[in-house]
């Protein structure tokens, strides 16, 4: 053997350095610079992040009295739930007193339905883009893209046209057709992305294997993208719970979704503009998509990772 | 049967007056479906034709009488209400006469009207001017004087909303109480671009930019939240229609007491007949047509007229009615209705696109102090040379 | 020797060509049509309903005439350039702070993502009140004492539209901040190694090398932004409505305005075909060098 | 060209474009039935697309393919009796081993028992029977590439097409599923066709080695052959770890013999076999460093001194890098005889080993 | 234990932990001024570990790190006096090769004309002058590499730290640039530690080569030592392709005479170097395939006969795998003398080129 050593015991002594000196790892400060900086940041955009829900929240626990009195930011001296328990069930638009209650069941009815057929439609879609291209399909594609940036306003008059001739107007029917139609162009780029990150080689085993066109979407490809469609149900639900516009225009008042609900709400001024009322409703109204956000945020992150990064 | 109604009722005065009609029309055995559209007519309108020309008509719709509907009807998607009209011989009981002009096109009648919208009103606090230790004002003249008073007490001299309809009909007001009735038919009626840009509308520029002035402290949107700072006393008055008296109504104030109103802003005493009306988009279902013709009675019985239009604060189409329990300032507007100082308004003299036109110059105007009066006016006659 | 012939090309993975009609519809029905639609009738006079009744270029003259159109394309302009620089600046910071290895990582990205799940109309009623100068931060910081304080853009035509950024950004750079940092996530580590044992400061680092990296993800953040851009409307109808005066228009609003409001379809398809024509001016050479082409097997 | 009566894959004037770039060029192979075929070239010459093409995968832009005699250019991959392994594996991650093989049987409706007892037949052949229940991600490397084949055993097929299937492994485990693969071949004796750009693979396991470069086929020979008399100089660089050692010079006819004449080395060509005639002008001289021998006295046709650059011990062997004369020139030597670094030391071989190309062509002399 | 006077790099009781997982355990290493440490050892072992924590690029959680006799255990990785060169060459892939190799040094503030001087110097050095104004996107696999060993050359620095410079590139290139690597450390005579799991790698590049396992080193040594005489069984069946042949049986005394038995295997021991005094027990009998001959006769100490599984000619020679007994054997053999499939063939070897390991601890005995 050498002269040199191998993995002694620890504590032998050694020559010719100097015995003392830093040794383990070097000592941090909770508090240095450099994690007051980052902290320091961070908590105060957080801040400005949550400012308007806790404004959002105190009012909606405040009374009337309560909030022409003062302060937005301070607490509610007086917790009171009448403000949620009106905005549920018993504000009023015009002679219909029933709050957002009868705007929820609209949206969950237009929400499920769009949602299931606009994602099905998209991954379909992109799954035949990513994998079996053919002739004229990129063509397509790109009118399709551009399609996501055309004011929706400039579609809105073509579109009743569209529906009126097909007959399906102020059906919910044709509202979930609106809404597949609006959400292909993102939702089918984000397959497509996705599906073509996939090994192409998964996609060829498959073939080899015997599947045809609609065997290797559900059997293999589908198993595979819990991720996207994540992120695709997040953006979906968020985009059509939250739609407005679609929402008054192709629908009629008995099927009005929540958002319209929460408009007229808002904007039916009777005598005072109560406030508390007018956040209590903002707030039931964006608590779908928040609450479907708050438990799938990790998938999302990393769905849009998949989906959107690369590709 | 089941009916849908749409309109843009939904302040409380309002929707306390439409419960009437509601309440009428559910006793004839049919069913009021409300669908109310929250906003103002503007939000409301484009959402009634795109299901009337969508091919998902309701059963009746508000529109105000006048020009909006016009399209429709020529297209041949509105009911044609004629029969029915000459059965009830509502020529004859409707007042004035000219509210149903607005209804008939080649002819035929389409609509039914529901009440009288004047504009011309001065809503003031006397509370305000109270504290601003000066006196309710007689007019407009006086109004503008006691302006520095009212801001040295911390009063919003003029209350305005911000919503661009208020200022366009803040101006048409001005235009008929300084400029005077004739004025205003020159230029909306006759359309001329001249006199328009001449010194007399000039003199209502004037005015204006003297009500830019008095305003330009206010921050609200809604008409009847800016209603709400004179009935809190924190404005001095506002320049609105006759429907400013059911949130006073709904308030609890009295009118005369609490507060005064002053029609054609006191210079100029007279009464637009612009208002409300129903029209009846064409169905094919027998029994729903049927339930409209139930509707349409119902709009016009004079039980139901009084009712709605106490609530409302408007005045009753027809003439054959008592109003005992008409307030104050409603009985000043019967006074001036029966004295026949009446005139039509813009709704039924200018198509949408030229209102729409004037709206975005108005709230512009009034949005911006520094858009000289100038300027603004030479805007408004270009509109004016280019208004159908 | 059988089917030694090419089979009929029109017939080879049917099912993938039935599979993608939704989306030949759509995008040739819906999109091309529909906008080929708009364009016809924006140089006819129709009023309430559609009527091919030509009058050349009127309606364009009439557009490009019109103060409240100047005035819309001036603030998208404006609320365009800066949402986008802020979106990906501020977006790039906070991924950037996030990926420092911090505790507390998923609760920071769960505040800053939140916003996102809120609609327009939402955001714009909670800001709109958060502004407001009698009860909002100014009412509040002036109750504080400060009386000379003054933050009111909502109510002041020369800022409105910083007000509305304010609103829009807090809504949306979450999103940003997500894809930046999955981009950041996806950068090799030892990139950051070497420039470590190069000397180079943290700063410098993001600059002149993450940031370059990162082109892909931007390009995806900028069109997220970009489509946004073009159809802000929502936000403006629920913070401003436009005002004050017209102070906040954009151009989205005007056609909706002049289509519905007004009566006068022409004028709004006219006030379409412009942004249409400005969307695919940018859009369509860039979708195809970026999806067109053989980039993918 | 002579073509195989019953080959069981038969590619006729196979032409591939992509778009305006083309990959495979008017390329012919026959396959006999149960041949190891290796497709071996340099990184994106084509042997994927080839392997793409015999499958179905890709569709041929011009000629035909047969396999076992029927033309199934045109043919869905299913319908052509292959089975294909991938450098990825290529394994659905959501299923389970069992169901990873049978997914393609149970796809053609394949009754239930006959896919068992295939499935127990080929767990066998690879002894895979206690991973059946696992999903590939609880797999290592080497299992996971047992179950690919397997997948392709299932299918019962003639022809077995790998794709690179062990460049993902590490180099131990590379060496032991290679033999595994040399005797699964034994067993099935199954027409295979084996791609790779490892040539150690290539010569272990192939009967017969087609050498790709740049969409054609250079020379398709038995290993040894493509080893010892490759036909021109790309495939003799291209063979051979640490590589043939070139030197550039010219061939010269000086009393009757030829001798290849490069700067001050000159080296006899009496015992090398030349292809045909040969004529004097440039050309290269080719010699593998294991046919170099050190300090060996005068039993070589050829000897010089050359200086010694570096010295690489392997192991079980050395490689010494030498400079003859100012060209580069690497020897191979078992480990106990190793020079030093900077030493000069004394070379020779015999030219019968050596290969000569043309300069211009590269073709072989 | 002796330290040396003039370490290099002196890492002294060096442990590290990721949370609860040890990954580092009380490592020493001392390395000379102008050594060449390869660290070798599976996936996982902890060798980008260390690498990273002689860097600073890593928090150590004890011990002390000394370069050119300074305590940095506590410094950032750029003043310590380092290049590093990463596996995925980790250019900065927007900037030209000289602003690559220029970047570090201008951020520095060092003068335009040193900048200028230096990049020149290791343009020429790595020959790579013609490509300085190219983007590392349009630079071959080789190229990229060459340039990231510049980045760390232009640093003036006295250690080169390289985690698996070549395992990205293909065999060719990657036999090409160990070459390179190894002129250039004859020519600088920096230190240099330089990670890898190739072998080949270590075994031609190193001056000692420390194996490591588990976050242990378990052998540092020169080459030759660690290929001949491995202190472990790990060691012995790490280095080496194909693998040492490992036969399981019992060490035992026969006759005053050392013996290993395996089965009907019976190897004498007399030519074997113990390590230490033998005693009788389980023993792991571990023999390289090259140091196995054929047909030998009985000039050997051991002959056996054994069937042949499996040949794979590799080119330059032959692999054979056998059956000995029924324990797997492998057999490396000239390409001239190759026996064939199913044949029975008799082999032979020394046992003083064997090595005996402890069944139950895997030492060497
Ligand atoms: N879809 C495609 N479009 C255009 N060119 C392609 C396409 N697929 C492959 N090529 C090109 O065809 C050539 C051959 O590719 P192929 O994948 O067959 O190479 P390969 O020999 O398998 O290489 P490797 O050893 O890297 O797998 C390459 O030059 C590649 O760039
Ligand atoms: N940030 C980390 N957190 C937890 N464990 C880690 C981290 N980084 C590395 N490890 C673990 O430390 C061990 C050593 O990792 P290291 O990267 O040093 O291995 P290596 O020897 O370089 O392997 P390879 O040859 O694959 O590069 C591994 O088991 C790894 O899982
Ligand atoms: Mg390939
Ligand atoms: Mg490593």
């Amino acid at each position: 053997m050498s002269d040199l050593a191998v993995s002694l015991p620890a504590g032998t002594d050694s020559i010719g350095f100097e015995a003392s000196g830093p040794r383990g790892p070097k000592p941090r400060h909770v508090f240095s610079r450099r994690n007051i900086f980052l902290y320091g940041t961070l908590i105060v955009v957080a801040l400005y992040y949550l400012l308007p829900l806790y404004v959002m929240v105190v009012t909606s626990l405040k009374g009337m009295p309560e909030i022409r009195l003062g302060n937005i930011f301070s607490p509610p001296l007086e917790i009171t739930f009448e403000p949620w328990v009106k905005a549920w069930s018993s504000a009023c638009t015009g002679l219909n007193c029933d709050g957002l209650s009868r705007g929820f069941w609209n949206s969950v009815r237009i929400t499920v339905p769009s949602v299931i057929l606009s994602i099905a439609i998209a991954s379909v879609n992109g799954y035949a883009l990513a994998n079996w291209r053919f002739k004229g399909a990129d063509t397509f594609f790109v009118i399709l893209i551009v399609g996501a940036f055309i004011p929706y306003q400039v579609m809105i008059y073509p579109i009743v046209i569209i529906l009126r001739e097909i007959g399906l107007y102020g059906s919910l029917s044709g509202l979930v057709i609106v809404h597949s139609i609006f959400g292909m162009p993102i939702l089918t780029l984000l397959f497509r992305n996705y599906f073509s990150s996939m090994p192409d080689e998964l996609f060829r085993a498959a073939r080899v294997d015997g599947a045809g066109f609609w065997g290797i979407y559900f059997r293999i490809m589908l198993p595979m993208s819990l991720p996207i469609f994540v992120v695709a149900i997040i953006l979906q639900v968020t985009g059509i719970w939250n739609d407005f516009l679609f929402g008054v225009v192709y629908t009629r008042p008995d099927t009005y979704p929540m958002t319209v609900q929460l408009n007229n709400i808002v904007n039916s001024v009777q005598g005072v503009k109560e406030y508390n009322v007018n956040m209590a409703a903002t707030i039931l109204t964006g608590l779908v998509p928040l609450v479907v956000y708050f438990v799938s945020g990790k998938l999302f992150v990393r769905g849009i990772a998949a989906g959107a990064v690369k590709g | 049967t089941d009916l849908e109604v749409t309109h843009w009722w939904t302040s409380g005065g309002e929707a306390a007056a439409v419960a009437e009609f509601a309440k009428a029309f559910d006793a004839t055995g049919n069913h009021w479906v409300d669908g109310a559209i929250a906003g103002s007519g503007g939000t409301a309108r484009p959402i009634m034709i795109s299901r009337i020309t969508g091919g998902d008509p309701m059963g009746a719709t508000q529109f105000n009488h006048g020009r909006q509907a016009e399209e429709l009807v020529q297209a041949g998607l509105m009911r044609d209400l004629t029969d029915l009209a000459t059965r009830d011989r509502w020529a004859e009981i409707v007042q004035p006469k000219s509210l149903l002009d607005g209804c008939t096109l080649d002819g035929k009648i389409y609509c039914v009207p529901v009440n009288i919208h004047s504009w011309q009103w001065l809503w003031l606090s006397n509370a305000a001017f109270e504290k601003a230790g000066v006196p309710v004002p007689k007019n407009w003249n006086e109004y503008v004087a006691a302006a520095p008073a009212l801001e040295k007490a911390g009063i919003i001299p003029l209350a305005l909303g911000g919503q661009p309809w208020q200022s366009s009909g803040a101006f048409d007001v001005l235009l008929t109480a300084v400029g005077g009735t004739d004025a205003f038919l020159k230029v909306y009626r006759d359309k001329d671009a001249d006199f328009a840009a001449g010194p007399e509308v000039a003199k209502v520029f004037k005015a204006a930019d003297d009500a830019r002035k008095m305003a330009k402290n206010t921050n609200v949107q809604d008409w009847n939240q800016a209603t709400n700072l004179v009935i809190s006393g924190n404005a001095g008055g506002q320049i609105m229609g006759d429907w400013a008296q059911g949130e006073f109504q709904v308030a609890g104030q009295t009118a005369g007491k609490d507060y005064t109103c002053l029609p054609g802003l006191g210079l100029n005493e007279v009464i637009a007949t612009g208002g409300d009306a129903f029209y009846f988009p064409l169905l094919q279902d027998a029994e729903k047509s049927k339930a409209q013709e139930a509707l349409a009675e119902t709009l016009l019985d004079p039980n139901t007229q009084v009712a709605f239009n106490l609530k409302k604060g408007s005045l009753p189409v027809r003439g054959d009615i008592d109003l005992k329990a008409a307030n104050d300032c409603m009985k000043k507007g019967l006074d001036i209705l029966a004295k026949g100082s009446v005139m039509p308004w813009t709704d039924q003299l200018l198509s949408q696109d030229t209102q729409k036109q004037k709206e975005d110059l108005f709230s512009e105007f009034f949005a911006k102090p520094d858009m000289t009066v100038e300027e603004a006016q030479k805007r408004f006659a270009d509109i004016v040379a280019s208004a159908d | 020797m059988s089917k030694s012939e090419r089979p009929n090309q029109l017939f080879r993975n049917l099912n993938a060509k039935v599979a993608s009609i939704p989306m030949v519809l759509t995008a040739l029905v819906i999109f091309v049509g529909g906008s080929a639609w708009t364009v016809l009738y924006s140089f006819t006079n129709s009023k309430l309903l559609p009527r091919l009744n030509f009058v050349g270029l009127d309606q364009y003259y009439r557009l490009w005439s019109t103060p409240r159109w100047l005035v819309s394309i001036e603030n998208l302009l404006v609320y365009g350039v800066l949402s986008l620089v802020f979106s990906l600046v501020i977006g790039f910071i906070l991924a950037a702070l996030l990926d420092q290895k911090i505790r507390f990582e998923d609760t920071f990205r769960t505040i800053f993502l939140y916003p996102f799940a809120l609609s327009f109309i939402v955001t714009g009623l909670v800001w709109q009140w958060l502004l407001n100068p009698e009860f909002g931060i100014q009412g509040v910081v002036r109750g504080l004492g400060w009386e000379s304080f003054s933050f009111d853009p909502l109510y002041n035509s020369e800022i409105v539209i910083y007000g509305i950024l304010i609103a829009a950004l807090w809504q949306g750079t979450g999103l940003i901040m997500c894809l930046m940092l999955a981009g950041l996530r996806g950068i090799d580590e030892d990139i950051w190694k070497a420039a470590r044992v190069d000397g180079i400061p943290t700063l410098k680092t993001y600059l002149f090398i993450i940031i370059p990296m990162m082109r892909p993800v931007f390009i995806t953040a900028l069109v997220i932004i970009a489509a946004g851009i073009v159809k802000v409307y929502d936000l403006v109808v629920a913070q401003t409505s436009g005002g004050p005066g017209i102070a906040s228009e954009v151009p989205a609003k005007y056609v909706y305005d002049y289509m519905f409001f007004a009566q006068n379809l022409g004028q709004g398809f006219a006030a379409s075909t412009m942004m249409l024509l400005s969307v695919v001016v940018v859009i369509v050479p860039w979708a195809y060098l970026e999806f067109g082409g053989k980039k993918h097997v | 060209m002579t073509r195989l009566e019953n080959a069981s894959v038969s590619i006729q004037d196979l032409s591939l474009n992509f778009g305006a770039i083309s990959v495979l060029e008017t390329l012919n192979i026959d396959v006999a039935e149960g041949e190891f075929i290796v497709l071996l070239g340099p990184s994106g010459c084509g042997k994927s697309t080839l392997l793409n093409c015999i499958a179905g995968l890709l569709d041929v832009s011009d000629g035909r393919i047969f396999i076992k005699g029927k033309n199934v250019t045109w043919e869905e991959p299913k319908n052509r009796g292959i089975g294909m392994v991938f450098q990825s594996y290529a394994l659905y991650p959501q299923m389970t081993v069992e169901k990873n093989l049978s997914f393609g049987l149970r796809v053609a409706g394949i009754a239930k028992d006959e896919i068992a007892k295939r499935i127990a037949r080929a767990a066998e052949i690879l002894q895979i029977e206690p991973l059946l229940q696992r999903k590939p991600s609880a797999l290592s490397g080497g299992q996971r590439q047992r179950v690919a084949i397997g997948r392709a055993l299932v299918r019962d097929v003639d022809v077995f097409l790998f794709d690179e299937p062990l460049s993902n492994l590490d180099a131990k485990l590379r060496a032991e599923l290679r033999v595994e693969i040399k005797l699964l071949h034994s067993k099935l004796q199954n027409t295979m066709i084996y791609v790779t750009h490892d040539q150690i693979e290539a010569m272990t396991l192939a009967d017969r080695i087609a050498v790709m470069k740049g969409g054609v086929i250079q020379q398709l020979d038995a290993p040894q052959t493509i080893y010892n008399r490759p036909v021109n100089r790309f495939v003799a660089g291209f063979l051979g770890s640490p590589a043939m050692n070139f030197l550039d010079g010219r061939l010269e006819k000086n009393d009757g013999n030829w001798h290849f004449v490069a700067e001050d080395v000159r080296i006899p060509l009496a015992t090398y076999a030349f292809e045909k005639e040969p004529v004097p002008g440039a050309a290269v001289f080719g010699i593998r460093p294991e046919h170099v021998a050190f300090n060996s006295g005068s039993g070589w046709p050829f000897t010089a001194t050359a200086n010694v650059v570096v010295v690489e011990p392997m192991g079980s062997d050395t490689l010494v890098w030498l400079k003859l004369g100012n060209q580069n020139f690497t020897v191979r030597v078992t480990s106990e005889r190793t020079p030093n670094n900077a030493d000069t030391v004394s070379i020779g071989f015999d030219p019968m080993r050596a290969s000569l190309f043309d300069a211009a062509t590269g073709a072989r002399l």
